[in-house]
């Protein structure tokens, strides 16, 4: 068992990676077309066998581990709990929506390339998971955000191209910040530090100021915004609601269920957890309180439902960077914020998978099929965006509760601002799954270029639809599983079904009448906007910060950088015909050369010579 | 065969030497028609010179050291010396001129002058050796002197107006810059009495401090005459005029031979004339790293506004060698071997780039960044072998450029200069900005239709020459080797550890 | 016979008898006369040189009559270099000369130009090595003036072998030049014997020559030599001549000519008068950075090949001067002047990978012009993909005047510049420097020229590989001496700056 | 005695003035040919002077190469220039340019 | 002041004469008649010279050098009157000038501007 587990820690990443090198070679590249959707599956496997395990003495311990010593720096590769529910919420979305992209993507031209990148994007996703060390984790991450922009830029529509831009700026920009914090951390330690003790030890002597740059706050701020790029937490969320909506739908879905997870699960790895960080912890709080908030808000304002679920993911991104943030303040709250925060993490991955899978089901509606479909459509849907809402007797509702509860251990004036905080939350988050589902219905035809042929929906039934139904069926009853799929410490008591449903339940019908009344009183014939008449007009452009940004860059004067090399040669041909010139002086002089020197020099110098002699002789 | 007599002949560094220097003159000698015979003579040189730096490898790795010393007049004297440092630095030459011969006599067949072009390719590759293993500032000199000229027909080799343009730029620059070089070495034999080379430097302390302005000018000439070749920055000109040579030759220039040579020639300078803890009393070791910093962002600045190909790679030359001559000048074993190894990492990137560059150029005929739209549909290993080298140039794991940078990043934090790590992001980020846009336009632009194969006549087995494709994927199997294998001891990680180890840096 | 008279009398009559047989003018005579020079120096050099790296000095009288009245030999090691050298030169030259005239077998001597030109170049140049063997082992003054004045007429007339108008203006004006120069030595001469009774120079050396009128003696030779050897501001006459006169002859003429007069000025200087004068010396030094930056800037303005390679000797003599204060970098005070060894043997070595290098690309230039029958720069376009040993032959050239590694001039600069650099002489360090950076410049505005391919379709005629050979192995030579510089160097020694005290 | 001495004297002095002289002249005639005829005059006017030093035997030397030899040189390249002249009135025989 | 004295007074006077006149006089034949000149003046300087110290006994030294000179004299003349002749026969002109009409166009001309 312990060997297979360790092969299978192998060929979690590399299996993927394997299929992908397939693409190199033009008589594999069929193979690798056909084995790339299930390449997740050993991933799988080892987050399934592993669930099986006995757990483990303490928390945080390895399930199992496997060192690479030659291999790059020297690799640890393990998986513990929080890698082994991570493994396995990723690897179900993985292979949910590669049998998804297989059927989308079934007369794509361009499929080849496409399952090129989600196997590579897969290898990274997988190994970041079961990264044990600092520079794993870096390596594969990178792998994952470099890869995904194949991913993202596949329609290679203008927009496509555009989002990719903005995608590719950031996550260089995130790349950069994070490895500026990991040669923090690596600097202090003088090396590769391990996740675990050794990184911890290194976090003492950081915030003991023993660091050779910054002291532990300003590098946990730079590791949790580098992270937080790919986690989309406020500001630098710019590329979330650009990259989703022109992503083929599979790729969305992986996006945003899956990869913005690393981003959490990067601040869960690289983070202090005894090491309390004050201020970055206030930073991660406020950003992830506003993040919360302004997603529901920005959210509401779009008409794409892909747009509207990547805002989606963007507040619910931010409950995640405040539930990091109690973690780095508050050592003592650490076993409570941990479960809670993996909680979320899996039901909101499972539930945004599905969700975005819904669209791409509705666009391969055919018209001729109506209304049942999307009726069908619609109803599966609404399933995972009641979790999402928190709904009691939901995944989400379990998450949030396990917060709540956490918070309750500590207490204080955080606790009472967020008791307040949280339900209003959960009203917006209901919001915005009643105008997601409204700019559902609204959406009649496929919005990916390159797969606008018409697909039966007979064919595309099978295949389509069995990933979208796994899916929501694991997020609507995720209050079944997802106590087993985390582990959970023995100090820690996972809060019942039955508990807080009441006041669970209102934020949820609060929105549900909200949305019914604009509903009802809509003035548009279709009645399907709803949006409130005062906020018919109004709009925040997808990208929102991005268009000022952009703004202000056309604006700069930049510096002309041709302009300025083609003055320096300006200046330098005219040295040159100043040289020239006086070098055709020099060759004037030089063409007397012969006789000026022959004859008026050799006098001279004979005479004098002649003087001297005749001097000499008379002395 | 047992090799352990040969393991023990002290003249083994001048059969390293020779391996290249006789194949090389007597090809100079060879008809243009007698292609067959000059192949042959390059190969087996080639493949002779692999065999001997594997002996020499296998002998310094258990200890061993090689000298060899041939009078010239007296109190001068050609020194060549196997070390560890000078094998890392053979070993590249060594390994890269393999696959660069191969590659090269695909890429010119049929062309003209190939006779005087493999005799210099070789000669080139003989100096470089030479000045790897030269025991003494002379004999480094002499060879780094002797590179200058052998390089020369090769730059100019296409005989066009801006080749023969480009090679005077070369010359002016590299044989100025030599003149200085020449001047500064023989000041350094009148001040400090030798002209040896020495882990830790043969330069007495007390001496700069009583002669503190005349040692500055010593280590100024000798940095120009060094900084020149390694491309730093105000003289760097040369490097990105230079890229119209043929691609094997910029192979050559870019990650063989010369820009090598100008930043093993700071490591000598650093290490083994004045010595580390010395150049930094000086201050002139940190001005060696701030010239090397600002041409790393300067030359990447540059990078980003050109379109022809080979001139965005000669820019990222120009930034990348500088990270050399960053790593080598801080005050910090890790920077040393993060300096050390990006000698070979950045070797075996770069090369890579150009032999795919040329390749592009060779079957497509496309030179210009905005023309290679689709590029890897049409040429996927030639594309997957770029894309090897591009992200190592932006220094992202797993590739080999991920891990200088990570020495580099841990040896200036070590040596208490947190202001290089901003460095290194920057130029991640500038390198980032010119590597990618080349990559998304090769992989998501349309390609041009007419360049589906077999457009013309049967479609061929492999997108192109396989003389061409084969050393392009070797280099790039090296760069991602080098990275992922970076801590098996045979990797030019752990040769460089190895160097620190053995002390004669 | 002992050895040593058997080498110097082959060095000195070898060619004077090999003129003699040329003289016949068949070519089987030229082919006889040529072989039997070659020989007979090659041998004589050869032997010499052993013969003094082992014994030191070597003399030889001449019939056995000794002082004032017999004619005495003497050799030591600048002496065997020189003759080394010339040796080598000389050989090649004549190899290349087989050719360069034409078939000789088939020559009409009597109705051909080129037939004529063969027949009076080859007795001519053979007369010209043995006055040239002769200065080197010259041991008293008037043998000097002897030998120079059949080396001056010698040359002069291989000048006027080229027909043009300009060719014969030159050498009209270097007959003048030489013959004023050696009578304004011959004056000198007289004014020593007049002072010390003797001509001698180990006599004159011992007497320490001193006072206004040895002064005035010194300034009237070195004037006269001066004139000879083109030193700048006297080197007016060289280009014209060396570019006008054929190939072979300015190959000659610029590589070992020039240094029959420059080893009388170091003889004289430093052996005899113990060097002279420290301000003699700056103002030797200082005429020869003159003539380096005057020589190398009007070679890089030149507008035709073999005028670059004449104005680079010009260049080039200069660096042998800047020997002269380099090589008392202790100034003269006291009995005993300590001489730099590496001054002199950087000197020396300078001058030896000159006159190997300055014939070589002489030799080449000539195939480049002999293919496309004209001299314009602009005329040899293209001509390095069709004479490719020829065009490296040159580069090579080049990279030894340049002082590139391999070259001995590499060598030779490094020493320079080590003795100016201990001296702390930055005038001359500064001087050597950018001499060596001009030289690079012309010798690659050649290399420019040759190596365009745009125009390289012009009319070629094919060149005999015996001549492209000739140039490549005396290019070859001068390029690798570097490599062993240390066997000129002991050899040198043997006798050194100053051999009679 | 002293009358042979000044009588010496006096002989070597107007010798050494007609040397001078003569020189004087010869190199500052316009004439060519009158120029030859007084390099002639001041070959044979030399061998006098070596008489007086005590050199016979230059004198002979003298008079028969300095002055004879080396005149019929100069006469016969005055009467090769003659002729020319004489078809090309491009040589001039007498003014420098 | 001795006839000695004298001869030496008059040889320098010579050289310098014809000195000047080598270097002035354009016309070739009078350039060889001055090195002739100076030849002469040299002469009486080594034969004179050296005798006043101990003008009783011959010195065969300067005697036999100056016999030689006289020899080498008559060869240089006859070398020197031959190629002035080709010269004249080649250029047109006695002096050492080239005229254009006769020269091959000069390799040496600059460039036309352009």
């Amino acid at each position: 068992m312990e060997g297979l587990l360790s092969v299978l820690l192998v060929l979690t990443w590399s299996f993927p990676l394997f299929v992908a090198l397939l693409w190199t070679s033009a008589r594999l590249r069929g193979a690798g077309l056909q084995l790339a959707p299930f390449a997740a599956l050993p991933g799988l496997l080892l987050a399934l066998l592993a669930g099986g395990l006995p757990a483990p003495p303490e928390v945080g311990a390895p399930m199992t581990e496997v060192t690479l010593p030659l291999l790059f720096t020297g690799v640890d590769l393990v998986l513990d709990g929080t890698g082994r529910s991570f493994l396995l919420f990723t690897s179900i979305l993985w292979l949910a929506g590669g049998l998804f992209a297989r059927a989308y993507h079934a007369t794509d031209v361009r499929r080849g390339r496409f399952f090129l990148f989600f196997s590579l994007t897969l290898a990274g996703n997988l190994g970041l998971i079961v990264a044990g060390d600092m520079l794993a984790f870096y390596l594969f991450f990178a792998l994952m955000t470099f890869a995904a922009y194949g991913l993202v830029v596949h329609a290679a529509s203008t927009e496509a191209l555009r989002a990719g831009k903005v995608y590719i700026v950031m996550a260089i920009v995130g790349e950069v910040l994070l490895l500026a914090g990991l040669f923090s951390l690596g600097g202090t330690f003088g090396g590769n530090p391990a996740f675990g003790a050794q990184l911890e030890s290194t976090w003492v002597d950081l915030a003991a100021g023993e660091g050779p740059t910054f002291g532990g706050a300003a590098v946990a701020l730079l590791l949790a915004s580098g992270l937080g790029v790919k986690a989309g937490l406020i500001p630098l969320h710019l590329w979330l609601p650009l990259a989703h909506p022109v992503a083929p739908t599979a790729a969305s879905a992986l996006l945003s269920g899956a990869m913005i997870k690393a981003g959490l699960l990067g601040w869960m790895r690289v983070l202090p957890a005894e090491t309390p960080l004050p201020e970055a912890s206030t930073v991660l709080l406020v950003t992830g309180a506003l993040a919360a908030l302004y997603g529901v808000v920005a959210g509401i304002l779009q008409d794409d439902p892909k747009t509207v679920l990547a805002y989606s993911s963007v507040s619910q991104m931010g409950y995640m960077a405040m539930g990091t943030g109690l973690l780095v303040a508050h050592p003592e709250l650490a076993p409570w914020a941990g479960v809670a925060l993996m909680l979320y993490a899996v039901h909101h991955g499972i539930a945004k998978g599905a969700l975005f899978l819904s669209v791409g089901l509705a666009d391969r509606v055919p018209r001729g099929d109506g209304d049942r479909a999307r009726w069908w459509i619609l109803g599966g849907t609404t399933l995972p965006a009641l979790a999402l809402a928190g709904l009691p007797l939901t995944s989400g509702a379990l998450a949030k509760n396990t917060l709540k509860e956490g918070l309750g251990e500590m207490g204080g004036t955080t606790y009472s601002v967020l008791e307040v905080y949280l339900p209003l939350a959960a009203l917006g988050t209901t919001l915005l799954m009643a105008r997601f589902l409204a700019t559902l219905w609204r959406r009649r035809e496929a919005a990916d270029p390159g797969t606008r042929a018409f697909l039966p929906f007979s064919y595309g039934t099978g295949t389509l639809v069995a990933p979208w139904a796994a899916l929501v069926l694991l997020g609507a009853g995720g209050m079944a599983w997802l106590p087993i799929s985390v582990d959970v410490p023995a100090n820690v008591a996972l809060p019942g079904p039955g508990a807080e449903v009441l006041v669970g339940l209102l934020p949820v019908l609060v929105g549900a009448a909200v949305g019914w009344v604009v509903w009802s009183r809509s003035r548009d014939p279709d009645r399907r906007g709803l949006l409130p008449e005062g906020l018919a007009g109004a709009r925040v452009p997808a990208g929102d910060l991005l268009v000022p940004v952009e703004a202000v860059l056309r604006w700069l004067p930049l510096p002309n950088q041709e302009e300025w090399v083609e003055s320096l040669e300006r200046r330098g041909r005219r040295g040159r015909a100043r040289m020239r010139l006086a070098a055709r002086q020099l060759d004037r002089l030089a063409a007397r050369d012969v006789e000026t020197v022959n004859g008026t020099l050799l006098g001279v110098i004979l005479v004098a010579l002649g003087a001297g002699l005749v001097l000499l002789l008379m002395g | 065969m047992d090799v352990t007599p040969l393991l023990a002949w002290d003249a083994l560094p001048l059969a390293v030497v020779l391996s290249s220097f006789v194949p090389g003159v007597m090809i100079m000698f060879l008809k243009e028609e007698q292609a067959r015979l000059r192949n042959s003579l390059n190969m087996a040189g080639a493949v002779a010179k692999v065999a001997l730096v594997g002996l020499m490898l296998q002998g310094v790795a258990g200890g061993a050291s090689y000298e060899w010393a041939l009078e010239v007049v007296p109190g001068l004297s050609l020194t060549l010396r196997g070390d560890a440092l000078a094998l890392l630095f053979v070993t590249l030459s060594a390994v890269l001129w393999l696959v660069t011969t191969l590659y090269a006599i695909a890429y010119l067949e049929g062309s003209a002058n190939r006779t005087r072009f493999f005799a210099f390719f070789s000669l080139c590759v003989t100096a470089t050796t030479g000045l790897a293993m030269a025991g003494d500032l002379f004999t480094f000199v002499f060879f780094y002197e002797a590179l200058t000229w052998a390089t020369y027909p090769l730059v100019v080799h296409k005989g066009t107006p801006e080749a023969i343009r480009a090679g005077r730029t070369y010359l002016y620059y590299t044989l100025g810059a030599g003149a200085i070089l020449v001047v500064g070495a023989v000041w350094f034999q009148v001040e400090a009495g030798t002209v040896q080379f020495a882990a830790g430097g043969v330069v007495d302390a007390t001496a700069v401090a009583s002669g503190p302005i005349t040692w500055a000018f010593i280590f100024a000439f000798l940095l120009i005459g060094m900084g020149v070749k390694s491309a730093l920055f105000p003289i760097h000109g040369w490097l990105p005029t230079a890229m119209v040579a043929p691609a094997p030759v910029s192979a050559l220039l870019h990650a063989v031979a010369v820009v090598k040579a100008g930043a093993f020639g700071i490591t000598r300078l650093l290490h083994s004339l004045f010595g580390i803890e010395v150049a930094w009393e000086m201050g002139a070791a940190v001005a060696v790293a701030a010239l090397a910093a600002f041409t790393i962002v300067y030359a990447s600045v540059r990078a980003l506004s050109q379109d022809d190909l080979k001139k965005v790679l000669a820019f990222s030359t120009v930034s990348q060698l500088s990270y050399i001559a960053l790593g080598v000048a801080l005050l910090d074993p890790l920077a040393h071997v993060g300096g050390l190894i990006h000698l070979v990492h950045q070797g075996i990137m770069k090369i890579t780039l150009f032999f795919c560059a040329g390749l592009i150029a060779q079957t497509l005929g496309v030179k210009k960044i905005s023309d290679m739209g689709g590029v890897a549909r049409r040429m996927p290993l030639t594309m997957a072998a770029f894309t090897v080298g591009a992200v190592g140039m932006i220094g992202l794991p797993p590739v080999a450029g991920f891990i200088s940078k990570w020495y580099l990043g841990l040896g200036a934090l070590g040596a208490g200069q947190p202001w290089v790590i901003g460095v290194l992001l920057a130029s991640s980020l500038l390198n980032a900005a010119y590597f990618l846009p080349i990559l998304r336009t090769a992989y998501f632009d349309d390609p041009d239709p007419s360049w589906a194969r077999g457009a013309e006549g049967p479609r061929p087995r492999l997108e192109a020459d396989w003389r061409l494709v084969l050393p392009a994927v070797t280099t790039a199997v090296f760069s991602l080797a080098a990275g992922l294998l970076a801590a098996s001891s045979w990797s030019p990680l752990g040769w460089a550890i190895l160097i620190i180890e053995q002390g004669v840096l | 016979m002992t050895g040593a008279e058997l080498w110097t009398t082959a060095a000195v009559f070898g060619p004077l008898l090999a003129s003699l047989v040329a003289l016949g003018g068949r070519p089987a005579a030229l082919k006889a006369g040529l072989l039997l020079g070659s020989v007979t120096t090659l041998a004589g050099s050869l032997g010499l040189w052993l013969q003094v790296l082992q014994h030191g000095p070597v003399r030889h009288l001449l019939g056995g009559w000794g002082a004032p009245l017999g004619i005495e030999l003497w050799a030591d090691g600048f002496s065997v270099v020189m003759l080394a050298v010339t040796a080598l030169v000389g050989a090649a030259v004549s190899l290349y000369s087989l050719s360069y005239f034409g078939d000789l077998s088939t020559l009409d001597a009597e109705t051909s130009p080129a037939g004529r030109a063969a027949r009076y170049f080859v007795p001519l140049w053979l007369l010209l090595w043995s006055a040239l063997n002769g200065i080197y082992l010259s041991a008293d003054l008037f043998n000097l003036y002897v030998t120079l004045e059949i080396l001056g007429l010698a040359a002069a007339a291989l000048v006027t072998l080229a027909v043009t108008p300009r060719a014969t203006v030159a050498g009209m004006r270097y007959l003048i030049v030489s013959l004023v120069g050696s009578m304004l030595f011959l004056l000198g001469v007289a004014l020593l014997y007049t002072e010390f009774g003797t001509l001698a120079l180990e006599e004159l050396s011992a007497a320490a020559p001193g006072g206004p009128m040895a002064a005035t003696s010194l300034a009237l030779m070195t004037v006269g030599m001066a004139a000879k050897t083109a030193l700048f501001p006297l080197h007016a006459w060289l280009p014209p001549a060396h570019a006008g006169a054929p190939a072979p002859a300015s190959a000659l003429l610029s590589a070992v000519v020039v240094k029959g007069s420059f080893f009388i000025l170091v003889r004289l200087w430093f052996a005899v008068y113990g060097g002279g004068s420290e301000a003699g010396l700056v103002l030797m030094g200082g005429l020869g950075a003159a003539a380096i930056l005057w020589g190398s800037v009007l070679a890089l303005r030149q507008r035709s090949l073999k005028r670059v390679i004449a104005y680079s000797t010009v260049a080039q003599l200069g660096y042998m001067f800047v020997m002269f204060p380099l090589l008392a970098p202790e100034g003269l005070g006291g009995p005993d002047p300590r001489w730099s060894d590496d001054a002199w043997i950087g000197g020396i070595l300078l001058a030896v990978s000159h006159a190997l290098a300055k014939a070589s690309m002489f030799m080449a230039a000539g195939n480049m012009s002999y293919a496309v029958a004209r001299d314009g720069l602009r005329d040899i376009s293209g001509v390095a993909h069709r004479l490719p040993m020829s065009f490296l032959a040159f580069g090579l050239g080049g990279l030894s005047l340049a002082g590139l590694p391999p070259s001995a001039g590499f060598v030779g600069k490094w020493l320079l510049l080590r003795e100016a650099l201990s001296a702390g002489g930055w005038f001359w360090v500064a001087i050597i420097t950018v001499g060596g950076l001009l030289t690079i410049a012309y010798v690659l505005k050649v290399l420019r020229h040759a190596l365009d391919r745009e125009a390289s379709d012009g009319d070629f005629r094919p060149v005999p590989r015996r001549m492209e050979w000739a140039a490549l192995l005396l290019a070859l030579a001068s390029a690798s001496l570097g490599v062993r510089a240390t066997e000129v160097f002991q050899v040198l020694l043997q006798g050194g700056v100053q051999p009679w005290t | 005695m002293t009358d042979v001495v000044t009588t010496g004297l006096l002989l070597d002095g107007l010798i050494a003035l007609l040397l001078a002289g003569l020189a004087f002249r010869l190199l500052r005639t316009r004439d060519l040919f009158e120029a030859i005829m007084l390099f002639v005059a001041y070959g044979l006017t030399l061998a006098l002077a070596w008489i007086r030093v005590g050199a016979p035997d230059i004198a002979l030397a003298e008079a028969a190469l300095g002055a004879g030899v080396t005149g019929a040189l100069f006469l016969n390249a005055w009467h090769r220039l003659a002729v020319r002249a004489g078809s090309d009135d491009r040589l001039p025989m007498e003014a420098d340019p | 002041m001795t006839s000695l004295d004298l001869y030496v007074w008059a040889g320098v006077v010579v050289f310098l004469l014809a000195l000047h006149a080598v270097v002035t006089r354009a016309h070739l034949l009078w350039k060889v008649l001055a090195i002739n000149l100076m030849g002469t003046g040299v002469f009486l300087i080594l034969l004179a010279a050296p005798a006043r110290r101990d003008p009783m006994v011959a010195d065969p030294l300067p005697q036999g050098m100056v016999l030689t000179g006289i020899v080498v004299a008559v060869a240089a003349t006859a070398l020197a009157l031959g190629m002035a002749l080709r010269v004249m026969a080649r250029t047109g002109s006695p002096f050492l000038t080239v005229d254009p009409e006769t020269e091959e166009p000069d390799p040496d001309a600059p460039e036309p501007p352009r």
